[in-house]
């Protein structure tokens, strides 16, 4: 790998976002992820090469050492800074084609639930593995899964639930996507969700934690 | 801020079962004056609720409340509190929680009136306004839902009131997932406490019209996030614990307001109320693992007046229903602390500094439990000249405290949670301590579209 | 009878986390060295066991362990007992049983080598010689299937082993229900005694030959049913109290055979087994109430090496699985066992008199748990000249004692209650104490259709 | 009521079996059910009589008392022997016709579970009840329920459980029947069991305790 990609790679695991920002203390008045990725476009590195080589690994790296209770969320957050940073750059090559994403996540906490943090951490880490994810919030209503879908067509849905009376409202949304894209791929999280609830609603995936629903849209985009 | 000074100034005087100011209920419940009740909670197993369910649904709930008296009859138990928090259809649905509130105090009064076992329904709806973001915290009707359950319920036969309110949630959820101390203390001790002042007025109100309790708050949604977030390992303990500390503030503005205890469990800030103004509290510890896991299982008792399970589903396990299992747990923890109490307060001393031991040097979030520490904490936070100073200076004794305990070698905590106490002293002395100043900064830091300035009278 | 003196003389040397003879396991817990470990039991849920569900099955056990485990590193834990009682199935099928036993192993080996965690597997294979009727205690196939469960779940990494034996069983049932003291003896004393002396050489013998801990047996099946009944008021407190003591003299052969503990859970005759052998042991109470409600929530610790919660599905709690939340509960507990430890003998006396307070004159069954007339029963039944003398003695003596607790007015018992004292008293004195006797007697009372006399040797 | 059906009444409950059965105490020396009943009889009251109004009655008091927990099972199986000793008398009338039970139930504990203190409690209180009772034990494969029933074809089943594990026997066990019968009335109990899980295999009815089978039973008589 070349050693601006590895270095590219490193301040997004770190969370040097650019040279002025004084996090990491380490990485202090060094060129951070926003210049890295300008210079290795100058450099004329692809930028498909550019986000699978230095972007997504930073990020999974993070997310690795996160999932295994080595990093805080503060610091995937920071990451995620920075590769948004990095991100900027890229964005023409997006809109002309020329460098895709692996994928549309749509996800939402189900109708009648507000907790969203694990929601918000699970889309972050799937938007860190090369996933465009768009987040409906809280609160999501049925119809505004099937409008969303309707818009990205070949989307993964994903929902999450945290009370044991809103876990049934994901039958409801289940029956309703599935009526209108039989075949849709819904993934479904939360605590007091299992495998056996999953099986029963009749959705596609369920994973207790973030990594494993990364994994799981691994298969599906390979 | 109406405390300036602690109405316990001794460590040795902050124990389970007695506070300075105890408050008796109307079936005859003295809490704080020398009996450590059980109070249990419970909720639904998974199920959805509408119209064909309710009736389901109140059967559910009163074999909870049947099953735990039965049991406590057996039990020959002195007495106990029953926490009904409302799910959001109920409180949506006035009907429904004032319907189950009956029910339940129907069953109450059978078993107080056939065989004198005391009970009581401590009625805590839950706040409604989080659901539109932002929310409306002060101009919302979900408001008036509220205020037609505060009534309702209790005059079906609730009788304390609490409620886990949420003002300033909207910012502290980010702030806390970004471990932002500064927000986390601007979204507690300038909009949580605007909140509380203008909610709990108005539920005061309410129970002093019907002779009811106004027992209290808790910053679960603050706190205990920021707790089960570190148990899982995705924000540091160090940060936990001095949230916790922030919580104080904030739920002491309802006593301010005139709740009078007992204050509500999911929440340790508790024990930092009662040593500041002398009411009595309910805390919940190893007991509650059947609702979350926590570093805090013993320590959180040595101080209770009321002992809970904070929640677990109507679900059967082999021995019978889980809330009945529970209620058991929870019967036997405090015969433990009430046989100290019978004993004399050097037996409540001997077998507190056992809880505190158990935990103290285990996790920060457990050493800032501990009475000395709670004492020492509280204050100076008492001392504080506003809100946001008081804040200030409790978050800054704990992390002294807690450095004194990793220097001492007492406490071990990993590096990267140590580095923790150095950063968020340092963020901590930015913050103006003048509440205009800190507005505005925080304004330009964020912004207004998270939330509404107008709704916290700013 | 192999033991005529206490090991233990003097009630205040009966306390937990001590025995006079502690037991090493192989990653080197100390049972009965200085700290009291929980024992963590556990079962699955509503479902079948059969090929297609057994990977599903294997992963739950695997990760009933996992989590545990992981929650003891958060904990800080010194470590723990997984006890793994097989269900009938497994017990079929041995290479269910001893597959499980692996799977689980591996997990603890993992733990103990990355993080140092001690954990040990207590393998507990059901007695499948039940299931025939009148069972062929001796001669049954079944016994084939258990002991391969034996050899090869010790083989596959189980470090201690266990079981609750039957023998006597097909006539203790009926002898509970109708509250048949006599016929209860005849099963216990004369039939358990029989079956455990020739199941425990057996069991011991594969233990020695493998570097195995022959740990011990429980009657779970006499005492805990007796006690499940009274809890439900079928049967008298009294009756079950009495029942309790004469489980004793049963589970006491196994320790002659050579079984060196810890005794297990699922009964409480335990206290008894230290007292007399000075063997650890395994003790339950408050805790598992997931398994069964009880009247000695805090007494049944009062003498515990180990701290169990006997049984709870892996079900599904807010908090996460219902395994983990009782893991903690339990590692909460045995902390402040471990607290009073540190501090010395008096803070372990003083802890030990609120458990003992916090039930000891709320049911007869608490009462004869107390370390004071644990001492005086079982001083008695070392007195007896054989198996069914010592049983009589030990009984009578419990009834004495409950009935001076009665008359000081200590123990407040209905009517109903009461006079059972006297016509068990009177039930038991025609009890020959001779067994050739007994069985001539007991055989023309209740015939040879329930039970097969050559099956004891008889 | 005729004083001597009271008092055979009073025999049932008390459970006086006959002049010398020595328990209850009050009662010593006094003339029990056995005695009772056969009096009853020459004096010329009809058996059905004497069996809805003095025995049943009796069983039915000692059993309430029992689930309000103030009576306890030897007391109650006392009186079960009581009432045996009055119908030993009656047993002609049975075989005659002339009198009736009021139905057949088939019970046992399911297969692979021996639990059975709480099914034969139940299996006494619903005969203490004027019913039938075939207990099948415990161990039950389900060809031994089906086979039960072409016997007694009338016949309402009861199944009882008390492993997590042998639930789920039930199922099979309930599917078996309704194979074959499908209209079986069957009664589910077992500490385990839930309403729901009664309604999830199909079973008719479940009730926690004796006495809510007992009403179910009254209902299905009427
Ligand atoms: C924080 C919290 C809140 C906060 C929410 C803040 C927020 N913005 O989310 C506040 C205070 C608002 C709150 C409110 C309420 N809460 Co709340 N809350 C919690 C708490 C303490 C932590 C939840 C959490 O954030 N966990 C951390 C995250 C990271 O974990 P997670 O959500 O499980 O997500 C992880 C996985 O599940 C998975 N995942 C999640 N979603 C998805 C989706 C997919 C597709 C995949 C693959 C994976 C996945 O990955 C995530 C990362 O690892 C829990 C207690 C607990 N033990 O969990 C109670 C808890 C969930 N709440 C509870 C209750 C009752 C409520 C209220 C009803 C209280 C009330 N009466 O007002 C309200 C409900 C409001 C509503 N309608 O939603 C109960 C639920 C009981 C029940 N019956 O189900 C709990 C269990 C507390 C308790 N012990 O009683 N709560
Ligand atoms: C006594 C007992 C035994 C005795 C049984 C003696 C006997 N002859 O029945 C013995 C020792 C043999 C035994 C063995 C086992 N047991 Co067991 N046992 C118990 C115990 C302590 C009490 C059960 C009891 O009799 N209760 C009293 C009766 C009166 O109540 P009941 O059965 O619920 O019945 C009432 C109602 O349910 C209802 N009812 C019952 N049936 C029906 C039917 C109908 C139609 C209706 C309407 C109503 C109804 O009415 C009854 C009267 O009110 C329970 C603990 C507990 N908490 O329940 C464990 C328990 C049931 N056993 C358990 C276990 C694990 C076992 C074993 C597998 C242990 C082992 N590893 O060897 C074996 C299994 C053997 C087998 N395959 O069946 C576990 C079950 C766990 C699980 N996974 O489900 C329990 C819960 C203990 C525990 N806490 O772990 N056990």
């Amino acid at each position: 790998m070349s050693d601006l990609l590895e270095k590219l790679m490193n301040c997004v695991e770190l969370g040097k976002i650019n040279k002025v920002s004084s996090f990491p203390p380490s990485l202090k008045g060094q060129d951070g992820a926003d210049e890295l990725c300008k210079m290795a476009l100058e450099e004329g590195i692809k930028p498909q090469v550019i986000l699978n080589e230095a972007l997504i690994p930073g990020m999974s790296k993070i997310g690795e050492k996160f999932s295994q209770g080595r990093a805080f969320v503060p610091e995937m957050l920071i990451s995620a800074k920075a590769m948004t940073a990095a991100m900027k750059h890229l964005k023409p090559f997006f809109t002309s084609g020329e460098i895709k994403r692996k994928g549309t996540f749509v996800i939402g906490t189900v109708f009648g639930d507000l907790h969203d943090i694990g929601k918000n951490i699970v889309a972050m880490t799937i938007e860190g593995s090369g996933w465009e994810v768009i987040d409906l919030g809280v609160d999501v209503k049925p119809e505004k899964f099937v409008e969303t879908i309707e818009k990205y067509p070949d989307c993964v849905v994903g929902l999450s639930a945290l009370l044991t009376t809103t876990m049934a409202n994901m039958e409801v949304i289940v029956k309703e996507i599935k009526n209108k894209y039989p075949d849709k791929l819904i993934l479904v999280g939360g605590a007091p969700l299992s495998q056996e609830f999953c099986n029963k609603i009749g959705a596609s995936f369920y994973s207790p934690d973030p990594q494993g629903a990364v994994e799981f849209l691994k298969k599906v985009a390979a | 801020m109406r405390f300036n000074t602690l109405s316990i100034k001794k460590s040795n005087d902050l124990i389970f079962g007695y506070s300075p100011k105890p408050v008796t209920t109307r079936r005859g419940l003295i809490i704080g004056g020398g009996i450590v009740y059980p109070e249990l909670n419970f909720t639904l197993p998974t199920m959805s609720i509408n119209d064909s369910t309710l009736t389901n649904i109140t059967n559910q709930y009163k074999e909870i409340v049947n099953g735990a008296l039965e049991r406590a009859l057996q039990l020959e138990a002195p007495g106990l509190i029953f926490e009904f928090e409302t799910l959001l259809e109920m409180t949506q649905n006035p009907q429904i929680a004032i319907g189950l509130v009956k029910v339940m105090n129907d069953v109450c009064e059978e078993y107080y009136v056939k065989h004198g076992l005391k009970s009581e329904i401590r009625l805590t709806p839950n706040d409604l306004r989080e659901f539109e973001r932002p929310p409306k915290q002060r101009t919302s009707e979900l408001l008036d839902l509220m205020i037609e359950v505060f009534e309702g319920g209790l005059n079906a036969g609730g009788d304390l009131l609490s409620i886990e309110s949420t003002g300033g949630k909207e910012v502290s959820d980010d702030a806390l997932m970004n471990c932002n101390i500064k927000q986390l203390i601007f979204a507690l001790s300038v909009l949580g406490v605007r909140d509380m002042k203008m909610l709990w007025r108005k539920m005061v109100d309410i129970c002093l019209k019907k002779g009811k309790i106004p027992a209290g708050d808790t910053a679960c949604g603050f706190g205990n996030t920021a707790m089960v977030l570190a148990e899982k390992k995705y924000i540091p303990k160090v940060f936990a614990a001095v949230v916790r500390i922030v919580t104080v503030v904030r739920t002491l503005v309802c006593i301010e307001e005139g709740a009078v205890g007992p204050d509500k469990d999911c929440g340790y800030e508790g024990v930092y109320l009662k040593a500041i103004t002398g009411i009595p509290i309910s805390m919940e510890g190893k007991t509650s693992a059947c609702a979350h896991l926590s570093p805090v299982g013993n320590i959180a008792g040595a101080c209770a007046d009321l002992w809970s399970n904070e929640s677990v589903q109507n679900i059967k396990l082999l021995s019978g229903m889980a809330p009945t299992a529970y209620y058991e747990q929870l019967e036997y923890d405090t015969r433990l602390m009430n046989e100290a109490i019978k004993e004399g307060s050097a037996s409540i001393l001997n077998l507190q500094r056992l809880m505190v031991n158990s935990d103290i040097y285990h996790d920060p979030q457990a050493l800032v439990l501990a009475p000395d520490v709670v004492i020492q904490v509280a204050g100076e936070i008492v001392k504080g000249k506003n809100y946001i100073d008081a804040s200030i200076r409790g978050a800054l004794k704990g992390l002294d405290i807690i450095e004194e305990a990793v220097n001492s070698d007492k406490l071990k905590l990993e590096d990267r949670e140590v580095i923790w106490i150095d950063s968020l002293r340092s963020e901590i002395e930015t913050i103006p301590t003048d509440e205009s100043k800190f507005v505005e900064e925080t304004i330009a830091e964020i912004g207004t579209t998270k939330f509404i300035p107008a709704e916290y009278g700013l």
